[in-house]
């Protein structure tokens, strides 16, 4: 096992928000939904790993994008093509792509809209029939949107403030165009999810949560689902929506 | 017997290599990433009478050159360890572990201690009379050396294995406590637990852990877990198992040198599964640069 | 009043930013390096009655995110610093200082803080019972809460200045201490001190420090702070003081959150002679990133 | 105050043995035997800075010698030129130099020897006449001897393992050559500047001790002489062989 990637960019690509591609030997099968583990730096002052979202995958290159939120992800959007970092992946279990319903909605938002882009092409691969909508705060913040477009589906955009496309979240866009879906994949802020979760219509959720490990050994990151216990970074980030315990 | 060998009360390890308790689960998983017989033994998960799911998320926070937790010792319960977890274990290790058990009362203790006994892959006991993350027992029993000498004695009279104790590094007399329990029969002392600390999110103001308050470990706390490892091994005459902030093969050595007969290895597992594996293959090379032969000879060099 | 300001018994500070005892000498030296006013106020190098050469070097290791010492309250006497080093310091600083004492017998503190209380420049006594490098007094006082008790009564009796009390860290029950000293009239608290930590040189076998263990501050130890800091905000009405770590206005931000009234720098001042400096022209932006108008207002934030 | 400096080099000169030159605006005072101290990275698993002695300095340029000793040295031995360092200097009191002695030896042991350069080239523009002894373990460990040659001063070397000049330390240089001098400056292992001071001749030696601060904050680098206390990184690192405890 070889941890070592390199960086072939790190561009900004919109507020804060930076677009990181790296090449390695890449052999594992890699899913849509699951994460990458990345070590800022070699020293300890950010002891513990980062997870972001895998939203590309090609052969031995991986694409992540990331919001600086913190001192790890401003150490991070510094990096330069070239360099070396250090990640484990791929983590965590995915989405797994439904056959059957065929209303289809991939539903994103702010920094959770990444991984939603691999599970697009690939849903894409597989000829299913889908919609996409994607949320964000206002127009300085958006991204990805041309590419998905590119790919040839649909596309609704969002902004709290109204400064691009329709107003407010993506729920307002799915009441207000009246969109009629019978499944969806989410990946979003806590609040966003709730909601999905509230409306009883199926769908696969991606959760993220505080991790010591990312790879199942330290229980860090388990939440309560209606059955059982699941660790976020093993069992998931992908939860069913029927297994969620709704936050009232 | 190989330059890396070490020998605990019931255990031969082949290495003093052991994967601390809550970072390595119940082992299996790991072998994903490597044969895990490679290990000295290793201790696994805090095990409770009954099954627990711990405290609220989030239950990690960093800090600079460390980590804190607030698990709250999640685990399935010892009769789901002992029947699931273990078998699961034993179909890729085939060394003794040592089992790490919590609890609440001394009935819950003394009850899992029997069972998980039973077990023919569990070597020693390590009685986690020191996690800060339980309301009840845990670092209430450590901290405090009458409840610790009694605790150690009931259980000594119900297992036929070794128990080794495992020490709260938050009192103001560690040695005393490590004396008590001596007394009271403990056959190891396994040492440090976390210290607790805690990490207030600016944004919100709140602090970052559900449960307020986590335990420290990593580098950070490596320099008090040498000065404790140290002063306990001048009061006491059974053998300490070191832990605390030991990311590499260096760290191993040094804590030898304060009186530890075989290390444990956690944090550094979350960051590098591999950890324990660059660790004991590190060993030799290491040994070979400060001319040490056979590594059993520098337990406590420090004190000579 | 400026949006920086707060208040401490007796002391009115420009800003919460405090050098910590024994970082920052007697001050004066500093001023090579800028205008010392700026500081909220600063606490000198731990004074005991008599002249004390301190221990023998190496007195300073290394760890990760932290340092060591075992200075061992090397200073020139109450007299020489009340005649001597606070008249230097009255030519470069205008304001009032805090004064570090500490002794190893009731009779040592007390000759010393009323010789030091006539110095119209000391604002407030900070009794130190907490050092952990001294044999006699220090640590083995601030560990004990009877000894904490009739130690600050017996001060307290022979100054007119406030007492602040600074505790120790190594203990198991910070809370009951700090309760104790509240009881017997302290008029703040000042924490932590150094938790107690040792390195070991893999070359040589023996420990850095030529007094083996040695006092950890630095980074390593933030979040230990900011737990007890939290912890005894709880249970008191009297301010804190809060250190242990803080190297740059996040921190300082953060101490404040868990209860601090205002914070002591120490070991980053070590790093960098302008950390103090530094420190204080950042605070008010990032005051304005976190939105918060007046620093008075997030004293104990994380308790809402 | 501004404390970054730009590497313009630092290159392998001998066994674990870099010689790195910086650049900056250095508007004070520089005097042989004064030191710097140099933060290794910007994080905190080198908490501390790692005090060097400088060896020359001309305007803005300094140069200092170093040996890998640990892991502070062996990161700074893979910075490269262009990179910035954060550099507290000029440090301690440095050497004074003597007009009156007329027979005056420089000596130097390993490590030792790098501030003696600048004492070197300043006592020969004072057109002070003196001789250089040095010390080295084995012959890989040899730099800095062509450069004191170069300054027109006889020089005399000496190896503990006989693999080059002399066999011994440099004390036995002064045996065996039987070198009459009246007044030395010296730098070296602890051992060696302790015998100097045994001899009773009247000189400067240069100490070295674990630093918290090296600016005279801490009290950590406190020495004992026989009428007062000294801090090694203000009032000293050079005492004055008089008032040395020696070490029996
Ligand atoms: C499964 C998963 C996938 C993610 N995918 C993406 C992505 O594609 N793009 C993206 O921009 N962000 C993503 N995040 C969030 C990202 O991990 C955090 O923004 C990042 O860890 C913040 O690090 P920092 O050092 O900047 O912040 P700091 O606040 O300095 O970090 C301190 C500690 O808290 C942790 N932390 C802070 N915020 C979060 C958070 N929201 N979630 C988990 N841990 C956190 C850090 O990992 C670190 O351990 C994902 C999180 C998870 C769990
Ligand atoms: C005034 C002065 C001048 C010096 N000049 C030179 C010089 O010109 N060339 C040179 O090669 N070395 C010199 N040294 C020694 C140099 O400081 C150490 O080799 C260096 O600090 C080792 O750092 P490290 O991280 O590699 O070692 P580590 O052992 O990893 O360092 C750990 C800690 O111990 C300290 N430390 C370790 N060894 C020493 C030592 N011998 N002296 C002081 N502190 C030490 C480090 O600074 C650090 O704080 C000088 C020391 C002093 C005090
Ligand atoms: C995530 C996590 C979970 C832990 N769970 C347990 C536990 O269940 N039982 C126990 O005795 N110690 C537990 N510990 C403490 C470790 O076993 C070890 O004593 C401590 O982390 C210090 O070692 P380190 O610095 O190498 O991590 C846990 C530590 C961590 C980080
Ligand atoms: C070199 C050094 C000397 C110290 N001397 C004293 C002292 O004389 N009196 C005292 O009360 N605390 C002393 N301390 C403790 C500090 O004042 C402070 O409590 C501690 O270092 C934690 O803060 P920090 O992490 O910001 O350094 C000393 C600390 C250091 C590093
Ligand atoms: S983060 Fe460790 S188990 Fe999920
Ligand atoms: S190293 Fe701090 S006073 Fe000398």
């Amino acid at each position: 096992m070889n941890n070592k990637y390199l960086i072939i960019s790190n561009d900004l690509i919109a507020k804060d928000t930076y677009k990181l591609i790296f090449k390695g030997d890449i052999q594992k099968n890699i899913l849509p939904g699951q994460f990458i583990n990345i070590k800022i730096e070699d020293g300890y002052k950010f002891l513990l790993r980062r997870p972001i979202s895998i939203c590309d995958h090609n052969g031995n290159y991986i694409t992540i994008i990331y919001k600086i939120l913190g001192e790890g992800t401003e150490v991070l959007s510094k990096m330069k093509a070239g360099e070396i970092i250090d990640i484990l992946l791929p983590l965590g279990n995915g989405f797994t792509i439904m056959t059957e319903p065929n209303k289809q909605l991939l539903i994103g938002g702010g920094v959770g809209i990444p991984p939603l882009y691999l599970l697009a092409s690939k849903m894409i691969e597989q000829r299913i029939d889908f919609k996409v909508i994607l949320g964000f705060n206002t127009f300085e913040d958006i991204f990805l949107v041309e590419e998905f477009k590119a790919l040839g589906v649909e596309v609704f955009v969002s902004t709290m403030d109204n400064s691009f496309g329709i107003k407010g979240n993506v729920m307002d866009v799915i009441k207000q165009l009246n969109i009629d879906y019978d499944y969806y994949y989410s990946c979003g802020p806590a609040k966003m999810l709730n909601n999905l979760v509230k409306t009883k219509i199926l769908g696969q959720l991606s959760f993220e949560e505080r991790m010591g490990c990312g790879f199942g050994a330290c229980m860090g990151c388990t939440c309560k689902t209606k059955t059982s216990s699941k660790r976020i970074c093993k069992e998931g980030p992908v939860l069913e929506s029927s297994e969620v315990l709704v936050d009232e | 017997m190989n330059r890396l060998s070490v020998k605990l009360p019931n255990l031969d390890l082949d290495n003093p290599i052991i994967p601390a308790s809550g970072t390595f689960g119940f082992g299996y998983e790991f072998s994903e990433y490597y044969d895990i017989n490679i290990l000295g033994s290793f201790s696994f998960k805090g095990t409770t009478l009954e099954k627990r799911f711990g405290n609220k998320t989030p239950r990690i926070a960093e800090t600079y050159a460390g980590m804190l937790n607030s698990i709250g010792l999640q685990n399935p319960g010892v009769h789901d360890v002992l029947n699931v977890e273990l078998v699961k274990l034993k179909e890729v290790f085939s060394k003794k572990v040592i089992a790490n058990i919590g609890g609440s009362t001394f009935e819950d203790y003394i009850e899992a201690v029997t069972i998980i006994s039973q077990s023919d892959i569990v070597g020693a006991i390590e009685l986690n009379i020191s996690c800060p993350n339980v309301n009840a027992g845990g670092m209430v029993f450590g901290t405090n050396k009458d409840i610790a000498f009694k605790l150690t004695k009931a259980v000594k009279r119900h297992t036929h294995l070794p128990v080794y104790v495992k020490l709260s590094p938050n009192v103001t007399n560690i040695v005393e406590i490590a004396k008590e329990v001596e007394r009271a029969g403990a056959d190891a002392i396994s040492m440090i637990n976390t210290l607790v600390g805690m990490r207030i999110d600016l944004k919100t103001g709140k602090p970052i852990l559900a449960n307020n308050y986590g335990g420290l470990s990593g580098p950070a706390i490596k320099s008090v877990a040498l000065k404790m490892v140290h002063q306990v091994y001048q009061a006491v005459n059974i053998p300490i198992i070191g832990m605390g902030g030991i990311m590499n093969a260096n760290d191993v050595l040094e804590m030898m040198y304060a009186g530890a007969t075989a290390v444990q290895i956690g944090t550094a597992n979350l960051i590098d599964p591999l950890a324990c594996k660059n660790i004991i293959e590190e060993l030799p090379s290491v040994l070979d640069k400060y001319g040490i032969k056979n590594i059993r000879e520098i337990i406590g060099r420090a004190h000579l």
